[in-house]
């Protein structure tokens, strides 16, 4: 493992840390660890340029003014959906929308295809493991709609149990909503298998991509899902912009989502028709600034490459790993090693809540989540009421993993734990 | 836009050639831009597979409107092949190279009208 | 005229362009002259440079995680809804939401109010001059609930027709949506006035004040408004950010729009329960620099103070519409005067499509409008199909508003018009 | 935070002061925190309108379950009228003064718990 990590020259991290100036932020006099990656990255220097280069020189509305900025402006924003699509393999950029987050592209979803086209008595799948925002949407449809929400178990290691998909799969099942990689515990769940599964009873398949989409090359022709999101504040990108991907053809059935300007081809006092893919989902002046910032953090993660990304942060998952539980005391949630599994791992250290666990972190300028993770149901299947999360990114060193667990020994010292 | 080539375009949106409508055509097609309301018509007259006489009327931009006349004298007396070949860059061209992108669906909308008219084409560009 | 504006030192244009940095652009080697105002404004260095600070030393998703960068960024994000609060005189800071932009304003009333209370029958009156993301929200509801969408009228010069408002107004209608200020005509509608009208009947009452906000000082409390809805790109802040404000009852009363992370106290299985407002209706993880830099713009509206720049804008337009009406062949729509009017104007030249003007004016470095200004209604209303816009901010100059009217009369020129 | 301040608060967790509960109380009442799950529970017992005995139970974080063993102590023989005057700052400086504020949440349940239970009061901070 050591010596693994010394011949790994494929992706320095000290080079790339360079490129992001809040490390050189301190936490009363120390340097910042930053471990909360699941929640939300960092930001490299070209991300934040790319916003204020286009405030600084370009910015106008885009669509329709005749004039340069405007014109220009469209071109940046329209480059990023191009950016995007290419990036996940999508067959054409109008199959891109962009929204405020993950958590919105599934709203729009559950509004724009659910509300008019389920029926009493239909069937959504979704999974126990699933983030709130791969939940609620659907339990409101539920509510609304008389539909059936039903979800697919975990084992105790967090591994979806398939073998119990065929049952829960039926022609009254209309989606399958599955998260690619759990927020919490880190794994890869083999979506492939499960879009297959689920179009043998004809239903649609929506892939939350968001956690796995930062570290793992994804192709959504190859997968053959019709609905995938992500959010780009967690791969590099800003605030404020994530995207849909829907295949073509069912964009161009679905209902709008949103409606206003720009979403519209003519409006009349009677009737409205509306625009062309993908603005039809977007209405309303959109975040541009955003959605160019997320096209460069797009050019970022290709020229690292996410496999060397991946990889990397597999050798510090498992460096870490090993290190966390040599300690005492650590119950620890999910799958322990790394393979189909992401720089994601939950634990808690009996007899100290783990809220107080990431306060005495803090003190250390160790920066990383505690509490439900937004994943309450998977938090009750696995007893438990809330743990700790460290999540890795390409900028984690083997250093900080050490700074970590000298900071997991110091709460257990103070806590006589 | 060199003061050259704005002044060819406003010369064939002022006099306009060939406009007006034909009585008795082989095709009569109209298309609209959506996005500002305007409108062009082509009417098109064909023998031994070739453009024999077209007229244009329509309402709209300057540019929409040179493009239409400036088409009209590019298909007369051209073999449907040839016009189902005309590509948008040979519009862009002949009105002189440096339209905007931005009006570009202006510039194109004649080109549109004849070939959607003739072979009934549809995938214009930023429409892929 | 003239002599007014010599005299009027209380905002001094040349000053506050200096904060920002797109005055250095220039377009085809001419100065920018950015008269595009209505659509989006330009952004001062401190805008930029919140979001900028924000990723470079704080960035951390907010909420409930123990650690300092998270805390900050809270605090920051949770600031920025109480600069707003403080802008527009709300009650509380919880009553403010924020959105995309008024677009999605306008769309979460028409989701988590309207599609839930309205029935069959129920009226919602709004204007003929409202802007599309005014009308087409409504127009769903219309659809998906059988309700009646009914428009007030407006006069020749654009002025709303007031004397059919009892006519108009009943029991029935459940809901008057006015925008405050036409972003065609410039005209500032009396709200307060309809806002009682509305009242009387039991409406609840939305006001889009997208256009208005940027320039006049509004006071909800004042208003009695139940809605307002506002984008933060036309009021020097970033893209991606806007907001609702919502009486804080009705906000309580109301089912949320987005679903999913950050909206939710707790989640089962079964049954969900929001989190207090306004996180409620933000669903998860939000615009927080967007938020951050709105903010940051409210702060130097108020450090110049939006009543000087309303009386400096009103010299600006006088000025210009006095040399505009001197030319021939100008056609103009709305009211030819200053008064209850922002910096926005509409025209037209006979004999040259709205679109060559705009072409011809920005070979000149002239940014302006043309086009149907997402107001079609309006604009069939007054027999049109495009036209030209104008509109001004604190940045334009006296200067600019004759390279305006030169750049019309070149036009004029070249079409022999 | 400095050291001594932090082992202040987990000698109160360690070893809580007046943990458990009262038989004859004259009110009980707890309140969660619906973040993290956590309750607290206080039995208070009063005579002559003072505070004659109190006893806490709870699950949670140290900070919360600090700050009640400390209430505790500063709520017993005390007069209602001055327990219904404590302030949030009171409890902060309590705890040692430097408690981030994304942990007063935590610091402030016992005192909700033990106003509420006493006095109904609802309004509290970050939720105003
Ligand atoms: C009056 C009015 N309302 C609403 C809007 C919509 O604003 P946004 O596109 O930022 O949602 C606009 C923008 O042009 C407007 O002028
Ligand atoms: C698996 C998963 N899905 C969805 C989301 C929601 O992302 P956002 O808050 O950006 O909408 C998250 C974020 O934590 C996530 O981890
Ligand atoms: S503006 Fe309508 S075609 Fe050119
Ligand atoms: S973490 Fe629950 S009360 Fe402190």
């Amino acid at each position: 493992m050591e010596r693994a990590y010394k011949n790994h020259t494929i992706l320095d991290p000290h080079d790339i840390r360079k490129d992001f100036p809040i490390f050189k932020r301190k936490i009363r006099g120390k340097p910042l660890i930053y471990l909360d990656n699941a929640a939300t990255s960092q930001k490299p220097r070209t991300v934040i340029d790319a916003e204020k280069n286009f405030y600084e020189s370009t910015n106008a509305n885009i669509h329709r003014a005749v004039h340069t900025l405007s014109h220009e402006s469209t071109v940046l924003y329209e480059d990023a959906h191009k950016k995007v699509a290419d990036f996940i393999g999508a067959s054409s950029w109008r199959e891109i929308v962009f929204t405020r987050n993950a958590t919105e592209a599934i709203n729009l979803v559950a509004y724009g295809w659910g509300l008019r086209n389920l029926n009493e008595g239909d069937e959504i799948l979704i999974s126990i493991m699933e983030h709130h925002s791969n939940i609620v949407p659907w339990q409101m449809l539920r509510d609304m709609k008389g539909i059936n929400l039903k979800f697919v178990d975990v084992d105790d290691e967090g591994r979806l149990k398939l073998e119990e998909l065929p049952k829960l799969l039926s022609e009254k099942t209309k989606l399958v909503g599955i998260v690619h990689a759990s927020n919490v515990l880190g794994v890869v769940n083999p979506v492939k298998y499960i879009i297959e599964e689920a179009k043998k009873v004809g239903a649609l398949v929506l892939v939350d991509a968001a956690q796995s989409i930062p570290h793992l090359q994804i192709n959504v022709a190859e997968l053959g899902c019709d609905f995938l999101v992500a959010s780009g504040h967690k791969m590099l990108g800003p605030t404020g912009i994530g995207f849909l991907y829907g295949r073509r053809k069912l964009l161009e059935e679905m209902e709008p989502f949103n409606y206003g300007g720009d979403m519209i081809e003519t409006v009349t006092i009677e009737k409205t028709t509306w625009n062309e893919l993908p603005w039809k989902y977007e209405a309303g002046t959109p975040n541009i600034a955003g959605g160019i910032g997320l096209g460069a953090s797009v050019d970022y993660l290709n020229n690292v490459g996410l496999d060397k990304v991946h990889d990397y942060e597999n050798l510090l998952l498992n460096y870490a790993l090993e290190r966390l539980i040599g300690l005492s005391g650590i119950e620890f949630y999910g799958p322990k090693e790394g393979g189909d599994r992401l720089g994601v791992f939950t634990f808690n250290i009996e007899g100290i809540h783990p809220h107080d666990v990431a306060w005495i972190l803090d003190e250390e300028g160790i920066a990383l989540r505690s509490g439900h993770h937004c994943a309450q149901p998977l938090m009750r299947r696995l007893k438990i009421e809330n743990a700790i999360r460290a999540s890795f990114y390409l900028y984690n060193t083997k250093e900080e993993v050490d700074r970590l667990i000298e900071g997991l020994k110091k709460a257990k010292r103070i806590f006589k734990a | 836009m060199d003061t050259d080539q704005i002044e060819y375009i406003i010369d064939h949106y002022k006099n306009p050639r060939n406009y007006g409508s034909l009585k008795e055509a082989d095709i009569s097609h109209e298309e609209g831009n959506p996005l500002c309301g305007d409108v062009i018509r082509f009417d098109i007259r064909i023998k031994n597979n070739k453009v024999d006489e077209t007229r244009f009327t329509g309402k709209g931009c300057a540019i929409s409107q040179a493009a239409a006349s400036i088409l009209t004298e590019m298909i007369i007396f051209k073999d449907l092949n040839d016009i189902e070949d005309i590509t948008p860059n040979e519009i862009i061209d002949a009105l002189g190279g440096s339209i905007s992108p931005v009006r570009f669906k202006c510039a194109l909308l004649p080109l549109k009208v004849v070939q959607s008219g003739l072979f009934g084409i549809e995938n214009w560009p930023g429409e892929e």
